[in-house]
């Protein structure tokens, strides 16, 4: 089970514990969530399993701008945007090929020769992927991509608790 | 209503049920003969469960305190009648399921004393927190069907600053006449409960909704408000569910009470007309909440009407004293719409029953259901704007996320879809089953998250617990060791002395 | 301009890459369980194709033409192609690593999907002008993206279906990419005319 | 006093007295007036016609049935079935031979219906699903239209010979001109050279009544019309649809008509010619295949009548409505993930509204 | 037109008559059964068997290096359709599916010796030397680990009860039709 269960239509929610704070950046882990179910075999719930506890919580540290003074040890509920699938596809594919295109066309219509077309698509390609990068930039700093910091959570509340 | 509001202030949503609600309505009220035995539960509200504090075998007079309220939300239950305690056990519950809960039963005395009352003269002169003190200590709930504790409403109300209060007369469920009673009756005590209410939460309106097809309990009610410009009688259009706090609302106020929060946040509070004159007898009069008024009716009763009697009461009494016709096929607590059915009659009256039906075969008859035609009925039904075409296909083949993606716990279970739907299919079963599956999947989250922090933290015990008991052994080495170091050097020291001389 | 159009019409519609060329199949049943996921697979495949049909038109214009290679036709193409995939996921994973997270198992399903080499081999035949087979490639992969998108809508809704244990799953997708391509040969004919 | 109930009855415990039955018996009422003038128009063949078409229907979905184990009996009187046959019955040409009829009833049913799971649940609607699998492979038999010949009138052919016609085919003797239907007559023109306006000069002019060549439920554009209005009457179907779709015919039809009346047909005579008024009120309108919101189902028509024209105008084939309605249907699962009411306390994109004082 | 359909018919019919020989006499065998144990486990390559992901568990399961109660999601049943599989006997009694369960002490037997508080794997056991020891129902997972510590038999696992509250209505009767 995906720790960012979806319990919005829109945004997808998780749990993550502050591990530390490095300056503006606040390190985050996500909350082990979906455990073993009803606790049938007598193996207990994995926590002996791989490794210790520490180092498997270890590789799943993800950073988060420290927005309103998380303190470490505090559980905050993250989001992710349930559309950012398509929002990303569409920066980082739609836009390159729109300006590549855009070029070349304007590269036939004005000079018409093949060479010049080509080379005005290659250059409206490379000016895309740039916008792509700084559009990418700007949907991650919307919360679009990565995780983003939605509210403190209450206490015993987990991931896909909605207001019941 | 003219023309202009009928076509386009007319709501979109709902559903027209022919409401059966004549000829129960217009019989005039009955008082029932003090029952022999009464069964009061522990648990006819919303929040914690009531803790007794009677024991068996003690005399009780009418109104006495049963047990006290647990936790911040919570209800106080009184005797209904005089007499002794008989025992504190368990009696079949008002629900489905079919399961018990904990109930004191009363063996009545038939001698009907009253304890004590406080009697209020001008209820207005008191402090609003000295009104919500008496009427926490009535057990006063919502008594249109939803039992919320009303001083609690009263604390939030007065906390967000509520401007208007909203008197819910809507009863919009066919069948049920319990409020049309109490307000062509007591229009008086309602409106006065009212305003005691507004002094309460500190609002300066009262908008009572009554659904315009009880003409009598408008003109009734328009009477006793004349004198208190205050409160404003307004009839709202006939349509299940108007009743519903969210569309009675919307209809009132035009205001939308947002998906997580409660009417309150928008300087709206919702109380039933009945609980509006339950808290008239309890502040003015002192009285706590030990009897209401609930409607008998559906093909199966020889003489359907209101009948006047005391919590905890047997539904089996009930029907006895209204006489059936004929062995009912199913009985409903509550209007046939949102309704639960009883399994049998030795379930005892709670606070939030407003209505008892007793249907014969015809009225019981469950059609088959077939396959969704996808006919987009349900989706024009439902008052919340959802699809339940959608959220049932996802539920029955066991996608329950797929339905909460739907928002599926906006669903105020109503019954519109399944009303309309040309296929018969059980909709608000379904999406019971589902909210009930998602909130057991959450608690077994819950604790196998609980479970694993706990595992984790006795692991990480384990550990320190390991690494100490090191540091010690280490600890005590080193001094082992560094006392036999000092011991030889002492020894060392000592024989060098004994060659040197 | 107006042939251009009608051209591109005629390649995202008439003769479809999916439904009327039969090409890319493995990525149409396999990729297409939800929306978000065939749009993602769709925009990727778009992007590849008509890069790759850019370096093919100019491969085989300035290099197999020049010299007479025609044989070796095939061989480069696939090249090529591989190539503009390596390069898409690099620019992808520089453009951003989140991006890459969320996008990037799509891409070495695109190499090899044969409607790229597809559209590549149509592209040589139509002897069209640069801007003109780019313009191709481009509007035939929308139509594969077009068609990828109906189809997962048309899977979404199907998953709720209780279809006969005989045809459940890729029969039954089958059939409806059947009853799509019928559906899409009301189009035939709006190229000519 | 109790009754042993093993799982309890959920709430509600009234219902309505509707029932899927009951609304596709109502849709046949509303389709009956067109269906019988289309038999009075064309006689007996189209009649056999009928019959062979709805018997094969019905005769495949009871095949479906008994194959997955179920019961066929009580399926088969809910009447979809019914429906689905006829619905295709009524937009072949009226002297079609029987094995097109067979062959269309069955494929509408067993690959259009219950393959998918039965009534419900299928992606397309099954009766332009067999009508355009028809007219793919025998593109012959589905475009020889029959100039109408009113039942009782001299040249039409009696009860038997209207069997033989509909068993053997039409001889070549019987002067029933197999013309083509307005769409085809111009189509063929145009594609031989002639501009509309002298082909038209001569083409016969469709009217209300029904007096040109087409399918039998093609002819009485206004007793569909009628139908249509009293389905809305009833609540069987929104107004949303049919209006849409017309609209989306007409609307280009008359501006591309004003801007080249040579190349291009006007408004009236799309609107009133193949199945467009069909279509519209009785084929786009199926429940199972439109989407189930008044926005969705506006772009859903408008959809369908844009793709009408287009095929009609610029496409191979003469008749667009079938392709539309499959096109439309494919998109109505992405309509309707995209397009849904706004939930009360919700914004439009579902998030939960501030609560404002 | 005939001849189109008929030859394709033929040639579908003589190819699938061609493959079907082929697929019987040139089935390799390959260990089929990690492919049906891959199928039946959940698939939610949770870990808690230890191996990463279901293949790799299946692997472990045909080769038998695995036990079959190696899948705690899975529960019994699954434990019961994997040793069917693979024909292994094995004792079921350990993994009881009835639902959720929780530890019971029987308070009158309990001497204190502290066993059952050391294995238990969420501290969910309260009690000290020579005291009477009780379970923490909201911490008990129902894993059973203390069942067989209990040297007096006086911990016992008790399905918890369906409350009021925790009742769900049952899924209707999806129609048939």
């Amino acid at each position: 089970m995906n720790p960012l269960a979806t319990s919005d239509f829109h945004t997808v929610e998780g749990i993550a514990r502050v591990v530390c704070l490095e300056g503006s950046v606040a390190w985050l882990e996500p909350e082990q969530t979906g455990g073993c179910g009803s606790c049938a075999a007598s193996s207990g719930c994995g926590a002996k399993g791989i490794g210790t506890v520490a180092s498997r919580m270890e590789i799943r540290r993800f950073p988060l701008a420290n927005v309103d003074g998380l303190r470490v040890g505090e559980r905050i509920v993250v989001g992710v945007c349930d559309r950012a699938l398509i929002h990303a596809a569409l920066t980082a594919y739609a836009l390159p090929l729109a300006t590549a295109l855009g070029a070349g066309g304007l590269a036939e219509w004005a000079m018409g020769s093949d060479l010049a077309t080509m080379a005005a698509t290659a250059a409206g390609l490379s000016a895309g992927i740039l916008a792509a990068r700084i559009g990418a930039g700007r949907l991650a700093a919307r919360g679009d991509l990565a995780p983003h910091f939605l509210r403190r959570a209450r206490p015993g509340e987990t991931c896909g608790t909605g207001e019941q | 209503m003219g023309l202009f509001e009928r076509i386009f202030k007319e709501p979109r949503w709902g559903v027209h049920p022919d409401d059966h609600k004549r000829p129960a309505a217009d019989v005039p009220l009955r008082l029932l003969p003090p029952p022999a035995r009464v069964y009061m539960p522990l648990h006819q509200h919303v929040g914690g469960a009531a803790r007794p504090v009677v024991l068996a075998g003690q005399k009780v007079l009418k109104g006495q305190l049963l047990a006290e309220p647990q936790g911040n939300i919570s209800a106080p239950i009184h005797a209904p009648v005089s007499g002794t305690v008989a025992a504190i056990g368990e009696v079949t519950a008002p629900h489905p399921s079919g399961l018990g809960f904990a109930a004191i039963t009363l063996d009545s005395d038939f001698e009907d004393r009253w304890i004590d009352t406080a009697r209020v003269a001008d209820p207005f002169s008191l402090d609003p927190a000295e009104i919500v003190r008496l009427t926490a200590a009535a057990g006063v709930v919502g008594l249109g069907g939803a039992t919320f504790p009303a001083a609690v409403k009263f604390v939030l109300g007065k906390r967000l600053a509520v401007k208007s209060l909203i008197v819910n007369g809507g009863e919009c469920e066919p069948y049920l006449s319990s409020d049309d009673r109490i307000m062509r009756d007591h229009a008086g005590q309602v409106v006065d409960g009212a305003r005691i209410v507004m002094h309460a939460i500190g609002a300066i309106e009262a908008l009572v909704g009554i659904e315009d097809n009880k003409p009598e309990a408008i003109a009734a009610m328009r009477i006793a408000a004349a004198p208190f410009p205050e409160v404003k009688i307004m009839p709202v259009p006939a349509r299940y569910p108007m009743g519903s706090d969210k569309q009675l609302i919307q209809t009132l106020t035009g205001k939308e009470v947002p998906a997580d929060a409660r009417a309150a946040e928008v300087g709206v509070l919702v109380h039933n007309v009945s609980t509006c004159a339950a808290v008239h007898t309890a502040v003015r009069l002192g009285r706590p909440l030990v009897e209401r008024i609930v409607t008998i009716n559906g093909g199966a009763v020889a003489k359907p009407g209101n009948i006047f009697a005391p919590l905890g009461t047997l539904v089996e009494e009930l029907l006895a004293f209204c006489g059936l016709k004929e062995t009912p096929s199913r009985l409903i607590l509550g209007g046939p719409m949102m309704g639960t059915p009883l399994l049998h009659g030795r379930i005892p009256l709670v606070k939030g029953a407003s209505g008892i039906l007793a249907f014969d075969a015809g009225e019981a008859l469950v059609p088959a259901a077939g396959p969704c035609i996808r006919c987009g009925g349900c989706t024009r039904a439902c008052p919340m704007g959802l699809l339940p075409l959608e959220m049932a296909a996802r539920i029955r083949t066991g996608d329950l996320d797929g339905a909460a993606g739907f928002h599926l716990t906006d669903c105020i279970a109503c019954g519109c879809c399944a009303y309309v739907c040309p296929a018969h299919i059980p909709l608000v079963q379904y999406f019971s089953h589902a909210k009930g599956e998602l909130s057991a999947r959450q608690r077994a989250r819950l604790r196998s998250d609980a479970a694993k922090r706990l595992a984790e933290a006795r692991i990480v015990r384990l550990e320190r617990e390991a690494k100490e008991k090191a540091e010690v052994a280490a600890r005590r080495k080193a001094e082992r060791k560094a006392a036999k170091a000092a011991a030889a050097a002492a020894a060392a020291a000592a024989q060098p002395e004994g060659e040197t001389v | 301009m107006k042939d251009f159009v009608l051209m591109m019409i005629g390649a995202a519609l008439v003769n479809n890459v999916i439904l009327a060329r039969f090409l890319g199949l493995c990525s149409f049943m396999g990729v297409t369980t939800r929306i978000d996921t065939a749009a993602g697979m769709g925009l990727a495949t778009t992007f590849v194709i008509t890069v790759s049909s850019m370096a093919d038109w100019a491969v085989q214009h300035y290099l197999l033409d020049a010299y007479g290679l025609g044989f070796l036709r095939t061989v480069t193409f696939i090249l090529v192609i591989a190539s503009a995939v390596q390069f898409t996921e690099m620019t992808i994973k520089k453009v951003s690593p989140t991006l890459f997270r969320m996008l990037g198992i799509y891409l070495p399903l695109i190499t090899t999907n044969c409607a790229v080499l597809g559209v590549a081999l149509l592209l040589v035949e139509g002897h069209m002008s640069f801007i003109g087979s780019t313009m191709f490639a481009f509007a035939s992969s929308l139509g594969y993206s077009l068609v990828m998108v109906i189809f997962a809508g048309l899977r979404e809704r199907l998953a709720l279906a209780r279809v006969p244990r005989l045809f459940a799953g890729p029969p039954i997708g089958f059939i409806v990419a059947s009853l799509l391509a019928m559906a899409f040969m009301g189009f035939s004919g709006i190229s000519a005319g | 006093m109790n009754h042993s109930m093993d799982t309890p009855v959920a709430a509600p415990h009234t219902t309505t007295t509707n029932s899927a039955g009951r609304v596709m018996a109502s849709v046949m009422a509303a389709l009956a007036p067109a269906t019988l003038f289309g038999f009075w128009l064309y006689g007996w063949p189209a009649v056999y016609l009928w019959l062979i078409t709805v018997s094969f229907a019905m005769l495949g979905e009871a095949f479906c049935l008994r194959l997955t184990g179920r019961q066929a009996i009580p399926v088969l009187f809910d009447g979809s079935a019914l429906l689905t046959g006829w619905l295709l019955a009524v937009s072949l040409p009226p002297w079609a031979p029987w094995w097109i009829g067979a062959f269309g009833g069955l494929f509408a049913t067993v690959l259009g219906k219950q393959v998918f799971g039965g009534l419900g649940q299928n992606l397309f609607n099954p009766a332009m699903v067999a009508r355009v699998a028809l007219l793919i492979s025998f593109p012959l038999q589905m475009t020889a239209w029959v100039a109408p010949l009113p039942l009782f009138s001299a040249a039409a052919p009696g009860l038997i010979d209207g069997l033989r016609i509909t068993l053997t085919g039409a001889p070549p003797g019987f002067d029933a001109v197999a013309s083509a239907s307005l769409l085809g007559f111009a189509k063929t023109e145009m594609s031989r050279g002639l501009d509309l306006l002298q082909s038209l000069a001569q083409a016969p002019v469709p009217g209300w009544y029904g007096s040109h060549p087409g399918s039998m439920g093609e002819t009485a554009a206004l007793l569909i019309a009628a139908g249509g209005a009293a389905m809305m009457m009833l609540r069987l179907i929104s107004w949303h649809i049919p209006f849409a779709m017309l609209a989306g015919i007409a609307v280009p039809a008359a501006i591309l008509h004003a801007v080249d009346p040579a190349r291009y047909l006007d408004a009236g005579t799309h609107l009133l010619s193949g199945g467009a008024m069909l279509g519209a009120f009785f084929i786009a309108t199926d429940y199972v295949t439109s989407p189930n919101t008044p926005r969705g189902q506006l772009i859903f028509g408008a959809g369908c009548g844009l793709l009408t024209w287009v095929i009609r105008t610029w496409a191979g084939y003469p008749e667009g409505v079938a392709f539309a309605v499959l096109l439309m249907n494919s998109l109505t699962p992405i309509i309707d993930s995209y397009v849904k009411p706004r939930i009360y306390g919700r914004d439009r994109k579902g998030v939960a509204l501030e609560p404002v004082k | 037109m005939l001849i189109a359909v008929g030859s394709l018919a033929v040639m579908g019919l003589a190819l699938g008559g061609l493959l079907g020989t082929a697929a019987r006499y040139l089935a390799v065998e390959e260990n089929p059964v990690e492919g049906q144990l891959k199928e039946m486990l959940p698939g939610s390559q949770c870990g808690q068997c230890g191996y990463v992901g279901c293949g790799q568990a299946a692997a472990a399961l045909a080769t038998g290096q695995a036990p079959v109660t190696l899948c705690p999601p899975g529960g019994k049943a699954l434990a019961e359709a994997l040793a069917a599989r693979l024909g292994v006997k094995v004792d079921l009694s350990a993994l009881t599916d009835t639902g959720p369960q929780l530890a019971l002490v029987a308070e009158e037997i309990c001497i204190g010796c502290c066993r059952c508080l050391k294995t238990c794997p969420t501290d969910a056991i309260v009690g000290a030397a020579k005291q009477i020891h009780n379970v923490i129902r909201e911490a008990c997972t129902g894993c059973g680990a203390c069942i067989d510590n209990c040297p007096t038999e006086a911990m016992s696992m008790v399905p918890v009860a369906v409350s009021l509250q925790h009742w769900i209505w049952p899924k209707p009767a999806s129609a048939t039709a």
